[in-house]
């Protein structure tokens, strides 16, 4: 079996939270493997952003997309291919900023994509703006005064606007996390997978999430208790808070057709349309 | 004198113009004449004006021609402003229910469309009536032609026929006996032609979001696709559409996404984004007039600058123009095919003026490209997605697969590994530069530039004006030489520095002259000789021989 | 040999590697010295390798210079990487604590600092202590430069000054001494004085979309232009930052944007928009490597075709580039005046390697354009927004006021009501064109390309290559021409022309020659002598010099 | 006072719901002048579709935005001059599908814009096709067989973001409509207002939407409260269904400042650059 790590080295400051998530995902792919998801079936998709060198650090097949695009490429290779099993890191910034409405299209439409979004509350990369779900008073270069806008709470938007599958989990719990991936990318449909990402160098929130972040065994049943425990002040739950069935995007499009593996031979083809034209 | 016959009729939106135009090119496709069917409609649904033009011929046709022999209004508006376009000898019909006039012959067709439901879309029935009696055909022919194109309430129609046929016989019966032609093949419509050539290329999937001109390839894909296993998705933007369809690249599905000019303004990151994957995606741009939202029911040329200097940085790309409805098709399917050999993007630049007009086409579909990409077949160690090798072409492979596989959109290595060192940045430059190259040369030895006819003056247009152009010789009987580049980009400079000195007539439907100015640039010929319309209509071919005579 | 003083030091992301460079700038403005600081750094917050150079002369000076008197180490990499671009009689200081070395001097910068907090973030002031030696200054003169420069903690940081001062002092000091030199003005970095040049030009509103190099702008005006009442915003992308934009115009506020190459792709239907709408927006477009993500930190200058050709359909827009930093002061204003004055979406066009890099410029804020467009005075019957006048500009008007003020998307009349006639359609594309016209004249009676030096071979180049070019002259003592189109589109033809069968070398980084097409195809001039540089660094004057003594 | 028609010839169906909200427009001008907003300061910001027309049939300052991208467009206005009043007129495919993005950041900004969005459930000026609320299983010629997609819901998504004014109206409630804009352009920030809009040629809901819509007096006083009235499922209730106060984003960034109104003259600003400088 491959290395799961690459020569790439690693750029990420010490101490940052996003160590955990990609030693969760090396510690998931080895877990969907015995649950049989073929190494070789798995696609990595990334978005651009501190997160995104999750493509640069792991030895599997992948796309390294668009910022705030990744998840409409992710949803091309799904389409394309639905035997293929695509988890997509993505940044709060790249998500829920530049690529909100492609994030919301495919909770909508329940692809099945394994969304893992790396909250770090900035825009790291590009040296710590403000990103869609900063606090309103946040301090970065590009709001020196304080940012005045309110934030988006991914969670409850999420279940808004449909997604099936909606998770919340930790840096500081690796195996925890890692547990969420892997039910993240097993889930038939849309899995949104929020991880609380400390991001040391531009907003610190170890010891805040450390002291709020509990585990949650159950996911709420109804939509009403799913509100409920996303939004619940006292705590940070993580966990699957919320997942229900439903049919994912290919199969309402195709049943269990796959258009390469079922396309016709050229002579197949042509002699079709030549029949038609006739 | 030419054999041409063309019939107008003009409505509102909603009376079943279009339709009505479509019936009277089966009429004539009866005859096995050549067609030429153009649709004017406005951005609007019901009411406002709309005409459909259909001309025919025994022989060669290219274009609609707006002197009509017949022309049948349905409302008054059509009259007064096609009036002007009748022929000598010509027949106006108007429905004498909405107006009346001195000239023409009225026909009570709205009321005597009131015995049915709905009399108001009714009314295309009448101007189909009018058409046939006037090439003489009996009422059982007509009656054929109602099942075959109006079977929706077939009774009711039937029975209105008759009453217009009993109507219109005395004066109209017979009035114009046309020749019988050797037409072959189907009448297409440009976006049909695109389509099933995508379908004979090998298409797998088609991504797009509405926009007209291009609106019929998703419709005709849509409908059409699922039985030869073609899906064609509507997406939320066309952001999603660029980058959904790179992903499915990726994946090994045959993509293409189609769009007009403000859409494909919101694909250029994911343009650029295939330049630096090197992602085999056929992107179909279907021009109307600019800039911005523009008139988006008619037809211009002036997207072809932005086409070819789209995306940010350096890459290859490929940019190509079909000048008939028939080479559509092959072109769409070989631009599929060039895409995978090359992997980069290509663009099946069109307008309006093709990708809506109807026309005999006789395409061979085993004679169509098949999109295939050079495959890997091993080499030493892993397998590196962007090996840097002679031709710039870097063998593929698709997941799954044992291997890993990487795209990026960094700078990256031959792995696919993101680098900002200086020497794989610039063995990455060097290794698309390369590939640019290798298109140049394959292009060098295909068909690139159309020439047709031979002496006289030297003619250089492209795309739709194309069929403008052939069709104003044909009716003003005049010799020239027709250079029509298909390939825009990589322009075939080999091909056309033959005309240097030639002081051509460049026709084109663009204010600024771009594709003047592109040729200028590729290749230094020069020009004080120009024809350019831009007011959204196609040219007439009366009127351009006339404009062309007026140069030489 | 002239008189060329460079620095080095290079260490990890977060070791505050910039801001000695910038510390050790300010040191030799103290000499009044000409500087150029280049900053070199990768796409990472924490680790990797960042370097600074700084040069600086007596004389001119527009750019670093590579080969080093003075380099310092903070840590490994940074001695394999730098100590081969140590200049005859350099010497090279390396940080004893994390690796040791056989050439060079050890200094144990980190081992000196453990007795403070934080000891990794002050490894800076070591190595500006270790030129402020070698220069030949006191602990007095340090001292007050960390007062200046590293107020944060200042106690512990002049402490740990003066025991790196106590090691250093006897193999290093008064190694180097500097002539004083009679530079004016301020140490400036392109996005300083593009950010001041739109404020003295008149701006009211930026907005933008983090996106390197364009940030800096963006974290300038959102820290500094309110003073001036200006404001910053940044929105959720860059299809939102240029509608809105261009909304901004409308209500009258002075508009500008910024971005880099694939944000610039987002922004390119709303250009369109501004082309239509007839919308004075700046856009200020940073390139750095494409295509796509590429390297998002280095430098390349290969968006010049897209920009030219961006945004669907024929409309007028002009671009420029600025050659320096004090002339992007300047132009920045300008292309605000130009685009207020031909309602026309400006752009200008920069690379990494000028707005990030920091030089002296001696800009004159009274010497910058105001934006300002020909305002309604009255005319017959109510306004019209789209008047179409003989130099194409219609007469603006904001809201609020009495009269009624329509700007369109669509084609429209006068008004700014929609139209699909042919006969509006034409003349509001005839007026555009006019415009074009009109923008053509007016570049004929300003300077629009900048000559420097004569006799010896033409070399042409633009942007920030131009700085780099200028060097290399100096460097290699070459006598050359160097002609520096500012303005590229609409392009200086009149003025370009002369250099016809010079067989220029041209400069530029960008592997496909864009701006050598660009010249071919304006002006015809054709050349076989190409300098190109496209693996994401600028030129270095040394290298660059002995390129050009190579074609001559 | 000028007309508030124009010489444009109406272009829309016979019978289609778009007439009423021209009227109701129309009436509703004068109401706002008679509240105080004169007809100067008012701007009218249109998208592209069937709704956009309302720019050429309205003789008001106005802008023609692009498809999907006019509230954006609309906020840069607001910013520019506070003291103007915009309102957005968007279709439901223009401001929920292109551009969902530019709808959700102005709600959460509170940005202050009244949004009136044309929701007919269809692409009608594009001939038909499904829209982000149209229903499951909606045929249009880009889904011939029925989309697959599931709705949003604009109601609760608006909440859900962060808008401060949330109402609904009926074509077939000209009067009430009226009021209802009068409402949403005197609202202190961020006001939606979502219109059922019979589509007489790709989806006719006029029986529907007789049937079953009914005034509500009393917005909802709380966010549950909201969301239980947004989604009955036995009435359609019209009206403003909820509002909150908050500050407006152009006070958040400038307090009562106005960059067109305040700005200093040319010498003085050049001044206060080249004291920077000196
Ligand atoms: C179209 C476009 N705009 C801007 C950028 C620049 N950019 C790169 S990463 C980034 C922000 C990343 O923030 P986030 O997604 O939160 O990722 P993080 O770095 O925090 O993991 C931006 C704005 C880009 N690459 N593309
Ligand atoms: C970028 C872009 N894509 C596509 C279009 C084509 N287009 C015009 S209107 C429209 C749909 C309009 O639907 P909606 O917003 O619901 O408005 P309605 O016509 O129903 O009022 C589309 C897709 C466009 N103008 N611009
Ligand atoms: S900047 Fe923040 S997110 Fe990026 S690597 Fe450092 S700690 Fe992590
Ligand atoms: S198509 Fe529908 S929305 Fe458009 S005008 Fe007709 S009825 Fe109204
Ligand atoms: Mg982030
Ligand atoms: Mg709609």
């Amino acid at each position: 079996m491959r290395e799961l790590g690459t020569y790439a080295e690693n750029q990420w400051c010490p101490g940052c939270g996003n160590f955990a998530i990609l030693n969760a995902f090396k510690a998931a792919v080895p877990k969907l493997e015995a649950a049989g998801v073929a190494r070789e079936n798995l696609v990595l998709v990334a978005g651009i952003g501190q997160h995104g060198k999750m493509f640069d650090y792991t030895n599997l097949t992948g796309f390294y997309g668009l910022h705030g695009r990744s998840m409409s490429s992710a949803q091309g290779i799904k389409l394309a291919n639905p035997d293929l099993r695509v988890i997509n890191f993505v940044g709060d910034g790249d998500s829920l900023g530049e690529g909100l409405e492609h994030t919301i299209f495919a909770a909508k439409r329940n692809a099945q994509i394994a969304m893992v979004m790396h909250d770090n509350g900035v825009y790291a990369l590009t040296t710590g703006q403000f990103t869609p779900v900063s606090e309103r008073g946040y301090r970065g270069p590009s709001t020196p005064t304080g940012t005045v806008e309110d934030p988006l709470h991914p969670l409850t938007l999420m279940l808004e606007v449909g997604a099936s599958f909606i998770a919340r989990g930790f840096s500081g719990e690796l195996d925890h996390l890692a547990e969420l991936m892997v039910q993240a990318v097993l889930h038939e449909g849309f899995a949104f997978l929020d991880v609380l990402q400390p991001c040391v160098t531009f907003n610190n929130t170890w010891k805040t999430y450390n002291d709020l972040v509990e585990i949650v065994d159950q996911p709420a049943t109804t939509p009403e208790e799913a509100r409920a425990l996303f939004t619940r002040s006292d705590k940070l739950p993580i966990g699957v808070l919320y997942r229900r069935e439903d049919v994912p995007f290919h199969q309402r499009l195709y049943g269990d057709a796959n258009p390469i593996r079922d396309k016709a031979p050229r002579e197949a083809r042509q002699a079709q349309v030549a029949t038609y034209l006739a | 004198m030419r054999d041409v016959f063309t019939f107008i009729v003009g409505g509102k939106a909603g009376e079943g113009v279009k339709k009505s135009g479509l019936v009277a090119s089966s009429m004539l496709a009866d005859l096995d004449r050549n067609l030429f069917q153009m649709d004017d409609y406005q951005s609007l649904i019901r009411g406002g004006h709309n005409f459909a033009v259909v001309s025919s011929s025994a022989d060669a046709l290219t274009s609609h021609h707006l002197l009509a022999q017949l022309i049948v209004c349905l409302d008054e508006r059509s009259y007064h402003l096609h009036r002007h376009e009748l022929a000598e000898g010509g027949v106006l019909v108007y429905n004498s229910d909405v107006m009346s006039a001195e000239d023409g012959i009225g026909l009570p067709m709205t009321s005597e469309a009131r015995p049915y439901p709905r009399p108001d879309l009714r009314v295309g029935v009448a101007s189909i009536t009018v058409l046939a009696v006037a090439l003489g055909h009996d009422m059982a022919y007509i009656e054929k032609v109602i099942e075959r194109e109006y079977k929706r309430d077939l009774e009711h129609n039937v029975a209105y026929a008759s009453r217009i046929f009993e109507l219109a016989a005395p004066t109209l019966a017979g009035r114009f006996p046309l020749a019988r032609g050797h037409a072959q093949g189907k009448a297409l419509y440009g976006s049909e032609a695109i389509s099933l050539g995508a379908i004979a290329g090998g298409l797998d999937l088609y991504m797009a979001y509405p926009m007209t001109p291009s609106s019929p390839i998703l419709h005709y894909l849509a409908a059409e696709g699922p039985k030869y296993g073609v899906h064609a998705l509507h997406l939320e933007s066309e952001v999603s559409v660029a980058n959904m369809a790179v992903g499915s690249a990726f994946a090994g599905a045959r993509t293409a996404v189609g769009t007009s000019g403000g859409g494909f303004a919101l694909m250029t990151e994911a343009f650029s984004l295939a330049g630096i994957m090197e992602a085999p995606v056929l992107f179909i741009l279907a021009s109307r007039p600019g800039p911005s939202t523009g008139v988006p029911t008619y037809t211009e040329q002036a997207d072809l600058k932005f086409a070819i200097g789209a995306g940010h940085g350096d890459f290859p790309r490929i940019v190509a123009s079909p000048g008939t409805v028939e080479e559509s098709f092959y072109l769409t399917a070989d631009l599929l095919d060039l895409a995978w050999r090359f992997q980069s993007p290509t663009i099946l630049l069109t307008e309006k003026h093709l990708t809506e007009s109807c026309m005999n086409a006789t395409p061979d579909a085993a004679r169509a490209a098949w999109a295939q990409g050079e495959m890997y077949q091993g080499h030493e160690g892993d397998y590196k997605r962007y090996l840097c090798t002679e031709s710039g072409v870097s063998p593929l492979l698709h997941p799954p697969s044992s291997e890993v596989i990487k795209w990026s959109s960094y700078e990256h290595d031959e792995v696919g590994i993101t680098t900002d060192e200086p020497g794989p940045i610039a063995a990455m430059h060097d290794k698309r530069q390369r590939k640019h190259e290798s298109i140049v040369e394959h292009l060098r030895g295909i068909r690139t530039v159309s020439v047709f006819g031979d002496g006289g003056p030297v003619i250089f247009t492209y795309g739709s004006s194309t069929m403008s152009v052939l069709e104003a010789l044909r009716t003003g009987g005049i010799q020239a030489t027709v250079v029509q580049p298909i390939y825009l980009e990589p322009f075939p400079v080999w091909e056309v520095e033959r005309y240097r000195g030639s002081n051509p007539i460049v026709v084109e439907q663009s204010v600024s002259g771009q594709f003047a100015n592109l040729i200028r640039e590729q290749t230094g010929i020069t020009s004080d000789r120009h024809i350019r319309r831009y007011d959204g209509r196609p040219f007439e071919p009366s009127e351009l021989a006339q404009q062309i005579k007026d140069l030489i």
